[in-house]
């Protein structure tokens, strides 16, 4: 049962390792009690959504643009490799915000454990 | 016994004579009329419209004219007897509203539609239960209270009725010719002589509504009791007739047979009432009752619908008025001067109050219907139209009523003339007629007016005349 | 014939424009009244010249904006929007008087608030009177509502806090449901100007729930949420909760309420409700108001038979409110030319009466600090203009002859006999003779039970109000066939709305 | 005169860059900011509001295109689509340009005393830098008409509305904006996942070129996906009720003048974010955007009660406008769900207006903590006596968005509860009815609290009206919220084209 399962995932692989990590990251944000668990969990989730953006720039069977014939496959579509240089930018942005916000609290409130915190409320 | 009122002067108000005066104009002006009416014309005056096609109109007709010339003069003697009766409290009030009560009654008289009747009919009525509780008394508040709940009760009836009316036939003016006919249909006749009988009935106390005469007939002074019983009720009796023949006409009446139930209730209200008068011991109680009793006949009379039966009516009407107010002024005098309210304690009274008891006397006789006062001639009358209509049975109940009249009014004139007093109560009292003037003179007019009305009967001019004549469009 | 003219418009801004000055620089005694007084005649003079025209058969309109296309504010005088305008604008100018009288030892700041929301409240009702189509008149519905609420609360006690809050809870919910009707009567009829006869029967295209045209079950949904959203501000029975409850209020709310403008403006909604939205030629195929006549009919005896209970005068004035004004929703749903009149015309007649009654209940109460009922003997020898006052109009409400109660009573039992409906003949019998058994004891107390304590004279400010409004109660019963006067507008605004039926 | 002046308005309109000057202006001012900081600190307020003003001005020759010559396109660069980047200027597009050309200039005006207070000084010009980015962002994400710089502006919104939350530094704010961030990054990353799918589906980023591809796709599991994420990353942004979680926090603990961009702006990013994920969608016949649609209107009718219900016990002012935003958002959503041309065109209407009086309403509540200090109603008692203009304009902001007819807030409301008839579903009415019913009882609270109590609190007694640069936009824009609802004929007449055009492409 098992093992027929796997293969018909075989094609797809990275597409189910993608959301294995997607979902390692979402149960760190979730259940994590410490902020920066949190926002590793959080970086977790980014960069399994970038992966999947990259390895979806696989083009099977296709011929690239601009290079002459005689280039061999497996090729790969550039674009979505430069816009995940952007998807990287925006979560270094939002993991910097985020630091720079824990620290705040941390200073505030001497912890950064999430119930801790919820009890200071 | 209550203790005599050794009454000192009583002020004058300073109005009494005006007031005399302008009822007095006022009498002579619905005399005045009396020719007019002999003649048949019947002018008509709108008002005031109160809604679309809801008039408000005199129309001054015979049976108007012959109502009001009776009453008119009772105002006057009321007036006169109110002088020497009506202490300084709440005076003012008390002679506003009767002098107020005097156009609304001439209203109430000149109706040209049933809206104007029902109108000053109403607030007639409304506006009397300001005289009724005059004395504030607790007896007196509480008969006013019955009184009021009656004449609402009954004046919301009529006003059910006259809707109806209005509705089915609109705003008809009364006319010789009836306003209803037959084609209206069983079930909107019935339920407007329902109405209309019962909220009639109530003033005219027509048994069984009558339950708020006896209370608010002692409860008033006796100026306004002699006005209650004389014109108040009459005016029920008045619409009881503008509703039958004038509303329906005698010829639907027959038709719809609604009369056969109307009879037979006043004629256990002729009888009924007069028992029960006898066994009063309350002098006014039992004149009350007698109201009830009398105003029995004229309904009984206004229900056998006969053309004579009709002329007796108001024949009956007028004298009545006016031997009742003769014995509602005796007792106001006997209350005033002698403290005695009860026919028990009247004994050996007739020495101290000779004039009083004399026109007493006389009223009594009358209303008995000794010939030749007023009484007989409109029992006679009567007696008469209930042989011409072939309804034998119910001249017994006029003699039954008569009987009984005697039974319940007699005893009162024995009591006072032939029984001795118990000499106790007699010290140190000063029960005197002397300085009664302003109440005794109005009582003996009103005894005289009993005589003459009686031995002058067939006199133009005088209500059998008038009430022919009024009587005589509709048949 | 329809003319643009803005003195709806005007009539409208006077009010606002006396509450702005009120607001503005009312802390002085003489301006606030000066303002206040100035206002209200003016406003007067305004409406009332639109009466002459209006009678002879012009219309006037005055569209200000379309905000939603199709859905706009304008105003429109016609006849019966008119005399609801010259009701509540001659009620205003006397209980301008009264509560001049009446508030003169009140705080400024109180009394600013006062005189401000009240000019608001009557420019809301104005706007009521003329609204051209069933928005403009929900908005200011609500306004009304909302400017009414700061003089609920006027005296800022924890007692006058909650009635005002159940007041709110009441008027907003009923506010909700008109907006729900609002939206499906502009879903089905696609528009919602007044002045057609009956915008559904004349638009009715789809009905709201959908399931093709529009049949009676919806109609009825219609019907039934707009006249109970209607019915909350007209205290109909079940939803009369809040009437009793506002009677904290100072007495010249109390008018306000009761004859000036929000009891009115329910009954006046739904007097729009059955004559211009539906019409009566789709009620009369319809049966729903059969329905609303028997609501009115609990109402009528209900109200009664709650004020019968009551020992406080002014609780028993809201109850007596609930029955009379439920009289204008009977003789509505009757459906017949005469009952029209008198719906129309009874919005001067309970207004007059009653405004009489709360005018002499505050001045008892501010003479002597007596509110209960059981509290009045001999107040009649102490005050006997205003007793009398009272009495007419206690007489008025029985239905005594000559006076404006008589006109109501003949005309709705007449119009219950044309709609071949004698029951509700029999029902305004009952209630005029309940309104006796409660108005009777307490004029016979004021007479005729000893005096008991000092009473202090009223004034005349207050007392020239009550005369002047019993004076017209008489004058309301005995002048219908006088051109120019209430009852000629109130039967010729139903023969209008008669003859567009018949057209 | 007239005709000169036309020509030469639409001279000037038929520039074509004005679209991409649009967002340069707002994101390069926000860049500049910090330089000017450096040089001239005090100018830095007036620097904001003149990029704010000339971006507003940027806005009226767009509005003026669009309306005569419809939605239109600008290629920087002018790589033809669905090659280059586009952006498109719609009829969406430019009711939130609209909001944010109205909005952007008072708010920045009443910053300038107000942030003067509330934010630490050191902090000020990232709180302009800050303000400015996410107006920019806002009007980027408005105009884009690519998925990828829909996410790209998305998360400049985002981030800078993080930042904003905390930039007052008041404890709970951090904290508040820590949660807003993860939850926004989550959603983010979800939006990004769809646009990933996308584009591994059809080999394209231009939206009106994804929508037209996507139909003759046959793999209904990964369309579902792409939408269920844009749709869940979407409602987490727009805080759409059962994902409501952060935002009353976040928006009551922030500065005033930022709760009311929030509030009033940033949420609304969501809701495009829909309304474009609807536009892909549309033509989509293997997903059924019907049944989604019920899901949204279920859960926008929940937001609409639930965020109602949550404001009803709320004490702090400032929750309490969090909480109605969570009921508006609701409204929007569910006008946009039931996908009948009237609720469509309510919804449109709502989001504008309920951007102008939620803006309103926070100004204004933080003008009266700036005067009082104080947050809670009870605190608050009888505020009206001492700050009557501030608190008239509070009055007047909550008459609008109960929706008292004429007020901006009635159109939007009575557009939804038509259309909500129209789509056969009146259910939804009454809910509009109902949400609007309970939205009077806290308004009135607020009301009560402020008029009709005694005042208690010493701060309350002393306090005064705040300066005329803050009280003036609160006024202005209280003024707007009574007067606008009556210019309503405008935009129906402007969307009534777009939405029928929306819903063609349905069918």
């Amino acid at each position: 049962m098992l093992p027929e399962m796997l293969l018909e995932l075989r094609p797809n692989l990275d597409y189910a390792a993608v959301v294995v990590l997607f979902c390692i990251g979402l149960y760190a944000v979730i259940v994590k009690n410490n902020l920066i668990k949190k926002l590793l969990g959080l970086n977790i989730m980014e960069t399994a959504v970038f992966a999947f953006i990259v390895t979806s720039g696989m083009v099977e069977g296709g011929a690239p643009p601009v290079l002459g014939p005689g280039v061999m496959p497996p090729l790969a579509s550039p674009l979505p490799h430069a816009l995940i240089l952007t998807g990287i930018v925006v979560a270094l942005a939002t993991t910097a915000l985020a630091l720079a916000l824990i620290i705040r609290i941390y200073l505030q409130h001497g912890t950064i454990e999430a119930d801790q915190l919820r009890e200071l409320d | 016994m209550t203790q005599p009122q050794n009454i000192p002067k009583i002020p004058a108000a300073g109005y009494e004579l005006p007031l005399m005066l302008l009822t007095g104009l006022i009498i002579a002006g619905c005399w005045a009329l009396i020719p007019g009416a002999l003649a048949g014309r019947a002018p008509e005056f709108s008002l005031l419209q109160l809604a679309p096609g809801a008039w408000l109109l005199l129309r001054i007709d015979p049976l108007g004219v012959l109502f009001t010339a009776t009453i008119t003069p009772l105002w006057l003697l009321a007036l006169i007897y109110s002088r020497g009766y009506i202490g300084t409290a709440h005076r003012d009030r008390y002679y506003l509203v009767l002098m107020l009560s005097l156009p609304l009654a001439l209203g109430v008289a000149w109706a040209g539609n049933l809206l104007t009747l029902l109108v000053f009919y109403e607030l007639l009525s409304v506006l009397s239960y300001l005289l009724v509780v005059h004395e504030e008394t607790p007896t007196a508040k509480a008969a006013a209270a019955k009184y009021i709940v009656y004449v609402l009760v009954g004046g919301s009836c009529i006003l059910l009725g006259v809707v109806l009316v209005f509705y089915l036939v609109g705003g008809q003016t009364f006319a010789a010719e009836p306003m209803l006919h037959a084609g209206l249909g069983w079930g909107y006749l019935t339920a407007i002589f329902v109405t209309l009988l019962a909220g009639f009935g109530v003033k005219a106390a027509l048994v069984p509504l009558h339950g708020w005469v006896p209370d608010a007939h002692p409860a008033a002074p006796a100026p306004f009791s002699a006005l209650l019983s004389g014109v108040l009720v009459a005016t029920g009796a008045f619409g009881i007739i503008r509703v039958t023949h004038q509303v329906f006409g005698v010829e639907l009446l027959r038709e719809l047979g609604f009369m056969h139930w109307v009879s037979p209730l006043a004629a256990i209200g002729v009888l009924a009432a007069a028992v029960a008068a006898a066994r009063q011991d309350d002098l006014k109680r039992r004149l009350a009752y007698s109201t009830i009793s009398q105003l029995g006949y004229i309904t009984l009379a206004i229900s056998l619908l006969g053309q004579e039966l009709l002329v007796g009516a108001l024949l009956h009407i007028s004298n009545h008025a006016m031997m009742k107010a003769t014995l509602f002024f005796c007792a106001g005098l006997l209350l005033r001067r002698a403290g005695v309210r009860r026919v028990s304690e009247m004994a050996g009274l007739a020495r101290r109050l000779p004039w009083t008891m004399a026109a007493f006397t006389l009223a009594a006789l009358g209303m008995i219907g000794v010939p030749p006062l007023a009484g007989f001639i409109s029992k006679w009358v009567l007696g008469m139209g209930t042989l011409a209509t072939g309804q034998p049975l119910y001249l017994l109940v006029f003699m039954g009523g008569s009987l009984l009249a005697a039974a319940y009014l007699l005893p009162v004139v024995y009591i006072a003339y032939f029984r001795e007093p118990v000499e106790e109560e007699w010290k140190n009292k000063a029960i005197t007629e002397r300085g009664a003037g302003w109440m005794l003179i109005p009582t003996l007019l009103a005894a005289a007016a009993t005589v003459i009305l009686g031995v002058a009967a067939t006199a133009p001019g005088l209500p059998l005349s008038l009430a022919r004549v009024a009587v005589s469009p509709f048949w | 014939m329809e003319i643009v003219d803005p003195r709806p418009l005007l009539a409208l801004g006077i009010s606002l424009a006396c509450a702005l000055l009120v607001f503005a620089t009312g802390r002085h005694y003489g301006r606030r009244v000066l303002w206040s007084m100035g206002a209200a005649l003016l406003k007067f003079g305004v409406v009332i010249s639109l009466l002459p025209g209006a009678m002879a058969g012009e219309v006037y309109l005055f569209r200000l904006v379309e905000f939603p296309p199709g859905v706009g504010i304008g105003f429109r005088v016609d006849l019966m929007g008119l005399f609801f305008a010259l009701v509540s604008s001659t009620l205003w100018i006397f209980t301008t008087i009264y509560a001049i009288g009446y508030m003169r030892g009140e705080a400024d700041r109180a009394q600013v608030r006062f005189f401000g929301f009240f000019a608001l409240c009557v420019a809301a009702t104005v706007g009521i009177a003329f609204a051209e189509n069933l928005l403009t008149l929900f908005i200011f519905y609500e306004l009304l509502t909302v400017c009414t609420y700061p003089l609920v609360i006027h005296k800022e006690t924890p007692a006058a806090l909650k009635a005002g809050r159940k007041y709110l809870i009441y008027t907003l919910g009923g506010g909700g449901l008109v907006l729900l009707g609002l939206v499906l009567v502009q879903h089905a009829a696609g528009t919602l100007s007044f002045g057609q006869t009956g915008l559904l029967a004349a638009g009715a295209h789809d009905g709201p729930l959908g399931g093709g045209p529009l049949g009676g079950g919806q109609l009825g949904l219609i019907f039934a949420v707009l006249v109970l959203g209607f019915g909350v501000k007209a205290a109909v029975m079940p939803l009369h909760g809040w009437l009793p409850s506002a009677m904290v209020a100072p007495t010249p709310v109390s008018a306000l309420l009761h004859a000036v403008a929000v009891v009115k403006a329910g009954a006046f909604g739904i007097l729009r409700v059955i004559y211009d939205i539906f019409g009566l030629e789709l009620l009369a195929q319809l049966n729903f108001t059969q329905a609303l006549a028997w609501l009115a009919v609990v109402s009528i005896i209900g109200g009664s038979l709650l004020a019968w209970r009551q020992v406080n005068l002014k609780r028993r004035l809201a109850y007596s409110t609930v029955s009379q004004v439920s009289y204008i929703l009977l003789a509505a749903s009757l459906l017949n030319p005469t009952a029209t009149v008198v719906a129309i015309m009874h919005l001067a007649n309970q207004g007059f009466a009653k405004i009489t009654m709360f005018f002499v209940a505050g001045a008892i109460e501010q003479g002597s600090g007596r509110t209960e009922i059981n509290q009045l003997d001999g107040i009649g020898r102490q005050m006997p203009w205003s007793l009398a006052a009272f009495t007419v109009a206690a007489l008025s409400f029985i239905g005594v002859p000559l006076l404006a109660g008589f006109l109501t009573k003949w005309l709705v039992i007449l119009g219950a006999l044309e709609g071949e409906a004698w029951w509700f003949a029999a029902v305004m019998v009952i209630s005029g003779l309940l309104n006796a058994v409660y108005w009777l004891p307490v004029v016979y107390r004021a007479y005729f039970r000893p005096v008991t304590g000092v009473v202090a004279d009223p004034g005349w400010l207050l007392r020239g109000p009550i005369i002047a409004c019993a004076a017209f109660v008489v004058l309301l019963g005995t002048t219908a066939h006088f051109h120019l006067l209430p009852f000629s507008v109130a039967s010729e605004a139903a023969r209008v709305i008669w003859a567009e039926v018949a057209n | 005169m007239a005709a000169a002046l036309t020509v030469s308005w639409s001279a000037l309109a038929a520039w074509p860059h004005w679209l991409i000057v649009l967002i340069l202006l707002p994101l390069g001012g926000a860049v500049l900011t910090p330089a000017l900081y450096a040089l001239q600190r005090r100018l830095v307020p007036w620097w904001a509001l003149l990029v704010a003003g000339l971006t507003a001005l940027t806005v009226l020759p767009l509005l003026w295109r669009l309306a005569h010559e419809g939605p239109f396109s600008y290629l920087p660069g002018g790589w033809a689509r669905p090659y280059g980047v586009e952006l498109r200027f719609d009829e969406f597009a430019a009711l939130l340009a609209a909001a944010v050309a109205l909005l952007a200039p008072p708010v920045l005006l009443f910053s300038r005393r107000y942030a003067a207070r509330a934010v630490p000084a050191g902090r000020l010009p990232f709180y302009y830098t800050l303000l400015l980015l996410n107006l920019g962002g806002l009007l980027g994400l408005a105009i884009t008409a690519d998925l990828f710089n829909l996410f790209v502006f998305l998360e400049v919104v985002s981030l800078s509305a993080y930042a904003l939350v905390a930039v007052g530094g008041r404890p709970v704010a951090e904290l508040a904006a820590f949660k807003y961030l993860l939850m926004g990054a989550i959603s983010s990353l979800l939006i990004l996942l769809a646009v990933g799918i996308l584009f591994a589906l059809t080999g394209s980023l231009n939206m009106a070129d994804v929508a037209q591809r996507l139909p003759a796709l046959a793999t209904p599991a990964a369309l579902t996906l792409a939408a269920a994420a844009l749709l869940v990353g979407f409602m987490l942004k727009a805080a759409l009720f059962p994902l409501h979680n952060w935002l009353p926090e976040a928006h009551a603990s922030a500065p005033g003048a930022v709760s009311a961009v929030l509030s009033g702006l940033v949420v609304k990013a969501g809701i495009i974010g829909l309304v474009r994920t609807y536009q892909l969608f549309a033509g989509v016949e293997l997903l059924d955007t019907a049944n989604l649609g019920a899901i949204l209107v279920w859960l926008g009718a929940a937001s609409v009660v639930m965020g109602s219900f949550f404001a009803v016990f709320q004490h702090d002012l400032k929750l309490m406008l969090a909480y109605s935003t969570i009921t508006n958002i609701g409204y929007i959503v569910m006008g946009w769900a039931l996908a009948s041309p009237q609720a469509m065109l309510g919804a449109s209407l709502h989001l504008f207006n309920h951007a102008l009086i939620k803006t309103t309403l926070f100004l204004a509540a933080g003008a009266l903590i700036y005067r009082t200090g104080l947050r809670t109603l009870e605190e608050l008692r009888g505020i009206g006596r001492t700050m009557p203009l501030n608190c008239a304009a509070l009055a007047l902001g909550a008459l609008a968005i109960v929706g008292v007819p004429p007020t901006a807030g009635f159109v939007g409301k009575w557009f939804i509860a038509l259309g909500a008839l129209q789509a056969g579903r009146p259910f939804f009415a009454l809910v509009v009815v109902f949400g609007a019913l309970l939205a009077a009882v806290y308004y009135v609270r607020i009301i009560n609290a402020f008029y009709f109590r005694e005042p208690e609190q010493k701060a309350v007694v002393t306090a005064r009206e705040v300066p005329w640069s803050m009280l003036a936009p609160v006024l202005l824009l209280a003024l707007l919220c009574l007067g606008i609802g009556l210019l309503a004929r405008l935009p129906v007449e402007f969307l009534e084209p777009a939405v029928a055009r929306l819903l063609d492409g349905r069918s």
